[in-house]
């Protein structure tokens, strides 16, 4: 028993990930946790994006399973799951069946790399952002295919328009992290790394989020990839491949049932797997908030208080609002599941304060905590903007977001060089 | 895009579609059109208002260049959109036929809900067909009855009385703006932004509780009867309609704060569907979409009836007759519609809301045709009487069917998306066109 | 510490998944089957590179291949006329010829194999003891680095040839610019 | 204007007012030119719309009416003109695009042709249908009962 304890603390004391240490066990915990974990947010973001989207469209919302619609994407599951599950007479049946898993596994997999904290990470890869990028570029082929399999009109115009959005805006996504991995190289040895980790503490070496470094070059990769990710991964306003009121549905017109969920829950992975590159990549990844302004041990304690800060105030908020149920027979359950939904919060939050889980949870926290912003732009955006159309779309990744993505790419490599071209420079000048 | 039509063709066996329908060719029409555009240099304009016209050359959308051919677009695609389908408002269908996303022409089939409301005319009592008259443009029944109404009062020779006629427009102008509210919100949600069908939705609903509370019904009010009102307004009316012009004159600049100056809307709106003023009237286009194209020209001041000539008002127009133009004509429309609101709320007189009409309704033998500025448009009732009491002939001239001609003429040339767009702004409804 | 990935069983599986699929690729007669085996093969090779300690291969190998250039493939293959490939027949009579070329040069491989090796065994005993988390920077190296970058011209004229290609294509598809 | 159109040809016009509209009476051989000149030299630039009336026990079954506006002029004029059982009229597609459908309304609902109409078939009926329903002879409760059969698979549309 005591050994066993030991062994776990080995690995939650370790200074590697379990890929890293190659132990077969752990990374399978790992897998199940990070997977686990993201079914539960997309299951989360399908309530929360109904649930802002409505209070932005002066509607209420889901609100009659469970409190507050609280258990509505659990009904929504259900539903889906016990739904009939059509293919049409005409599709063809090999290609339409396996799409979907395409998308789904492709939107999966990238995230055996996503950093959550310095060792919370299934593995590190050399070859992180790459792989990263590679592996989400590989659900396009999984839409394509759903598109093409279905034979029908709307989901292959669907398909041809997606496959195109999303090769054109790789282009600009990859000179805007390229910007990024140059900016790494800024150290004494002058060697960049693509590893996702890496990437993260070179920001915390250097002292500075990469969103402000070589102000304003950083701002604009983040914008640039800001674009794009949405782009990449078909939302509003840049959601042509599924335009409603055009194309009914999309890629997905004749997809029912659980093949449906399965574009579905790829969507929301990989709206969260974008917006955590983003994160990496930008906005220091794990790391707090105001590392140079606010330093010190006092503050690091302070923002270590903040997950557990979070989950009270959920808490109490559900308490706020079970208070308001109103005091009805029938609304007993809901006024119970409600105040019990708060205390779970609450008794997390205060799992939170402890010392050993608090020192071990606050990056997840933080690198939760951004992306979770990441998801509230995505909601905002839908609530927002009208669509794009098709041409463009085209004109705005290829003749607005490349050229800036090829010039800041210069530019981040003239700055990073500006002492050795200085140098050149005035060798030059001297020897005239 | 070659190879479109082999794998529908062969594969989409049972598509109905499969055969491509023979789309009527509006080329030599074009060719006419730019002819008359041409020489309507300066057209005559009324009285002082006149006509702008937008430079035919530049604007009409007939002169395509037709596209160079390369390997790529041998073939077209036909592509089947509606009945069933989210964004043709209902039960209309269209057939189009791409190049790639390109239209290169569309063919629009109506006719789903078809009811013979005409046929039904002629075997009521002229009161009785009041209540149908609701159920065409069921967005603006208001306006239809209007319509009905007065052409059946002109045909009896009888006039409403003030009161009635002031109420008339109070209510007709509420349902101009909730009509324009609903097109707003729909057309918004055809090109991808969602939230301000809601924001419209909300203020309609303010609207149609007046309506409730008025005559009981909230879309097919019925609300006016032939010779003046039935109901006197309720106790509080004018405080009611007064409180939602001081609720609705802000939400007007809400939902342009959304729209007006957005990016998006703007690339997905400006150019769109552009009709001049010369193609507009050649097609009989009329309404705001007339008015957009730069033709003034509004049957409340042209014609006015009802009593619209009391009130002070102007005829917004645009430029240059694209899908932005007539988002900010109809805007506009509404800031007006609550100006006359105004003022007739302010003027409202005292006395009987119901002229003497027999009752049983004998016109004299006789036609006669009246039409009013519905929403969508110039909406023409033309009654012939044979002296009985039931109407020997109604037709219905509905802005909406002549208006959805002009589609194909506005999206050639275009992509799919715009053909949404265009449907959008034509601001059709289905129960309209096809009666 | 460090359990090598680079075992036979995976070696041979992947291998047999990159044979099966190539022979898929040519024997299917819907084009966009025959593209979903050489997307399966492509992903087959990315992951022996990842054997051979080379991860910045097989990431290119991915994003470029699997990612960018099948989607453009499944692309054309979409607006090309499949009834008439359907229909066609698939292979001509040069296939003899086809079979007996491989058959030559899987020959000259084994013999070329057990020349080196002396007949002893196929494969070399251990492994190399790369070091697999600086593969990127040596492959930079190798392209770039003032000193030992020896293969800069040849990347800048691969890189001119697809410039020069994409001009071409460009000028190919659009009579008027 | 009505004076002038008068004295052009005749007997063949009849100009009348009723309730302060203006409408004339024109012979069916006068229909496609006097339309032109309306159209040009009158500015009636802008039709309101093409319909037509049933009086079965005429011997010229038919009125056909347009409902003319000028926007110069702001003047509205009805065109009306009387055609018997099976004979056909111009279309004025070539004179107002408008007609175009309107002209294929009013025969879908009175089994009128228009000649020269570039796409003469059925608007809001269905195409194989049969009868026209806006006929004084065809009953209020009447339907095709053969291509509800055949077309919705149901005995009957009552």
């Amino acid at each position: 028993m005591h050994d066993l304890i030991l062994y776990i603390q080995s690995y939650l004391d370790s200074d590697r990930t379990p890929g890293g240490a190659g132990n077969v066990f752990w990374a399978t915990v790992y897998i199940l946790l990070v997977f686990g974990g993201l079914s539960v947010a997309v299951i989360a973001m399908n309530w929360l994006e109904r649930k802002i989207l409505a209070h932005m469209q002066v509607r209420l919302g889901p609100m009659r399973v469970g409190p507050h619609g609280l258990l509505q994407p659990i009904a929504d599951a259900i539903k889906l799951l016990l739904k009939e599950d059509i293919i049409p007479a005409e599709a063809d049946k090999l290609v339409f069946w396996i799409a979907p898993f395409i998308v789904v596994l492709a939107a999966f997999t990238v995230f055996v790399v996503v950093p959550f904290g310095p060792t919370h990470a299934i593995t590190d890869m050399n070859i992180g952002i790459l792989f990263m990028l590679g592996v989400s570029s590989l659900s396009v082929l999984g839409i394509v295919t759903a598109g093409w399999a279905s034979n029908s009109h709307y989901p292959l115009i669907g398909a041809l328009r997606s496959s195109a959005q999303m090769v054109s805006y790789e282009v600009a996504m990859g000179l805007a992290v390229l910007s990024v991995i140059l900016m790494t190289s800024l150290n004494a040895t002058g060697t960049g790394t693509l590893s996702m980790i890496g990437i993260v503490q070179a920001q915390l070496t250097q002292g500075e989020w990469f969103i402000f470094k070589f102000f304003p070059l950083g701002l604009i990769g983040f914008f640039i990839f800001a674009i794009a990710m949405v782009a990449e991964t078909n939302r509003a306003p840049f959601d042509l491949p599924e335009a409603e009121s055009e194309l009914t549905a999309g890629f997905h017109t004749e997809y029912s049932g659980f093949r449906w969920s399965l574009f579905f829950l790829a969507e929301y992975s990989a709206m969260i797997a974008v917006s955590s590159i983003a994160v990496t990549l930008w906005l220091g990844g794990w790391l707090r908030p105001f590392p140079n302004w606010l330093s010190g041990d006092r503050w690091d304690l302070v923002f270590s208080l903040f997950p557990g800060i979070t989950f009270v105030l959920l808490a109490l908020m559900c308490f706020y609002n079970t208070a308001r149920m109103p005091k009805h027979p029938l609304f007993k359950i809901q006024t119970i599941g409600l105040a019990g939904f708060g205390a779970v919060l609450g008794l997390i939050g205060l799992l939170l304060f402890w010392t050993p889980v608090r020192v071990r949870v606050t990056d997840i926290f933080w690198f939760a905590a951004k992306v979770a912003g990441f998801m509230y732009l995505y909601i905002w955006y839908r609530g927002t903007f009208p669509r794009y159309r098709f041409d463009q779309l085209m004109k705005v990744g290829w003749k607005i977001l490349l050229p800036m993505g090829l010039a800041l790419l210069i530019l981040t490599a003239g700055m990073g060089m500006r002492t050795e071209l200085w140098a050149q420079l005035q060798g030059v000048w001297r020897g005239q | 895009m070659s190879g479109y039509r082999s794998i529908w063709g062969s594969r989409a066996g049972n598509d109905h579609c499969n055969d491509p329908p023979e789309i009527p060719r509006l080329a030599d029409e074009g060719a006419r059109l730019r002819d008359d555009a041409d020489k309507k240099a300066s057209p005559g304009g009324l009285g002082t208002d006149g006509i702008r016209m937008t430079d035919p050359n530049t604007l009409s959308p007939l002169d395509l260049e037709t596209p160079d051919k390369t390997f790529l677009d041998a073939n077209e695609l036909i592509i089947n959109m509606g009945p069933q389908h989210p964004a043709t408002h209902g039960v209309l269908r269209v057939i189009l036929r791409l190049d790639g996303e390109k239209v290169m022409g569309l063919e629009c089939v109506i006719g789903y809900l078809h009811r013979g409301v005409e046929k039904i005319a002629e075997n009521r009592t002229y009161t009785m067909f009041n209540p149908y008259v609701d159920r065409m443009d069921y967005v603006a029944a208001v306006s239809n009855g209007l319509g009905y109404c007065e052409a059946v009062e002109k045909l009896l020779n009888v006039g409403a009385p003030a009161r009635a006629q002031y109420i008339r427009v109070i209510l007709t102008e509420l349902n101009r703006i909730a009509s324009h509210q609903l097109w707003l919100g729909t057309h918004a949600l055809d090109i991808g932004a969602i939230t301000p069908l809601f924001y419209t939705f909300r203020d309609r609903e303010e609207i149609l509780k007046i309506f409730e509370k008025y005559c009981g019904a909230r879309l097919t009010t019925h609300a006016f009867r032939i010779g003046g009102l039935q109901y006197e307004a309720y106790e509080g009316f004018e405080r009611e309609v007064k409180n939602f012009l001081t609720f609705f004159t802000p939400k007007i600049d809400e939902y342009e704060e959304l729209l007006t100056t957005n990016r998006i809307w703007l690339e997905r709106t400006k150019g769109v569907g552009t009709i001049s003023g010369p193609d507009a009237i050649a097609l009989g286009v009329t309404g705001p979409v007339l008015r957009a194209s730069g033709v003034k020209w509004d049957i409340r001041k042209a014609q006015p009836y009802a009593n619209y000539k009391n009130f002070e008002f102007e005829v917004p127009t645009g430029q240059n007759g694209d899908t932005y133009d007539r988002y900010l004509v109809r805007i506009a429309e509404m800031r007006q519609s609550c100006r006359i609101i105004e003022q007739a709320v302010a003027g409202v007189p005292e006395g009987p809301i119901m002229a003497k009409v027999p009752k049983v309704m004998k016109p004299p033998v006789g036609e006669i045709y009246h039409s009013i500025e519905a929403p969508k448009g110039e909406l023409g009732y033309f009654i012939v009487s044979d002296g009985s009491t039931q109407p020997y002939r109604i037709r219905v001239r509905p802005p909406s069917f002549v208006n959805l001609q002009a589609l194909e003429v506005m999206c050639r040339g275009q992509l799919v998306a715009d053909v949404i767009a265009v449907i959008g702004t034509l601001d059709i409804v289905l129960g309209e066109v096809d009666r | 510490m460090n359990p090598p990935v680079a075992t036979p069983f995976f070696f041979y599986l992947l291998a047999g998944t990159m044979i099966i699929g190539g022979i898929l690729v040519i024997t299917r007669k819907n084009a966009v089957h025959s593209a979903m085996a050489l997307i399966t093969t492509l992903l087959a090779q990315a992951a022996l590179y990842l054997m051979l300690y080379a991860p910045f291969v097989a990431g290119v190998q991915i994003i470029l291949y699997a990612g960018g250039i099948m989607v453009l493939f499944l692309f054309v293959i979409m607006l090309i006329n499949l009834e008439r490939n359907m229909k066609e027949r698939q292979f001509n009579r040069q296939w003899l010829v086809g079979i007996a070329t491989a058959a030559a040069l899987g020959g000259l491989f084994i013999a070329v194999y057990t020349a080196t090796t002396r007949g002893k065994v196929l494969f070399p005993e251990g492994r190399m003891s790369y070091v697999e988390a600086d593969n990127t920077q040596k492959i930079a190296g190798l392209l770039f680095d003032r000193g030992m970058g020896q293969y800069m011209f040849a990347f800048e004229i691969a890189s001119l040839l697809l410039l020069v290609a994409i001009i071409g294509a460009v000028v190919m598809a659009k009579k008027r610019i | 204007m009505v004076a002038k159109l008068k004295g052009e040809y005749g007997s063949g016009i009849e100009p009348l007012t009723y309730l302060g509209q203006n409408y004339m009476v024109v012979d069916r051989s006068l229909i496609p030119e006097l339309l032109q000149v309306l159209r040009n030299e009158e500015q009636f630039d802008y039709c309101v719309d093409i319909t037509a009336v049933h009086y079965p026990k005429r011997e010229k079954q038919f009125d056909v009416l347009w409902v003319l506006y000028s926007f110069a002029r702001n003047e509205r004029i009805r065109v009306k003109t009387q055609i018997g059982e099976g004979e056909t009229i111009p279309s004025s597609v070539p004179i107002w695009a408008t007609a175009n459908w309107l002209e294929r309304e009013v025969f879908d609902m009175f089994g009128i042709k228009f000649d020269g109409h570039p796409d003469m078939k059925r608007i809001l009926l269905p195409d194989g249908w049969k009868g026209h329903p806006l006929r004084k002879d065809y009953g209020i409760l009447q339907q095709d009962n053969e291509w509800v059969q055949i077309n919705l698979g149901i005995e009957s549309g009552q």
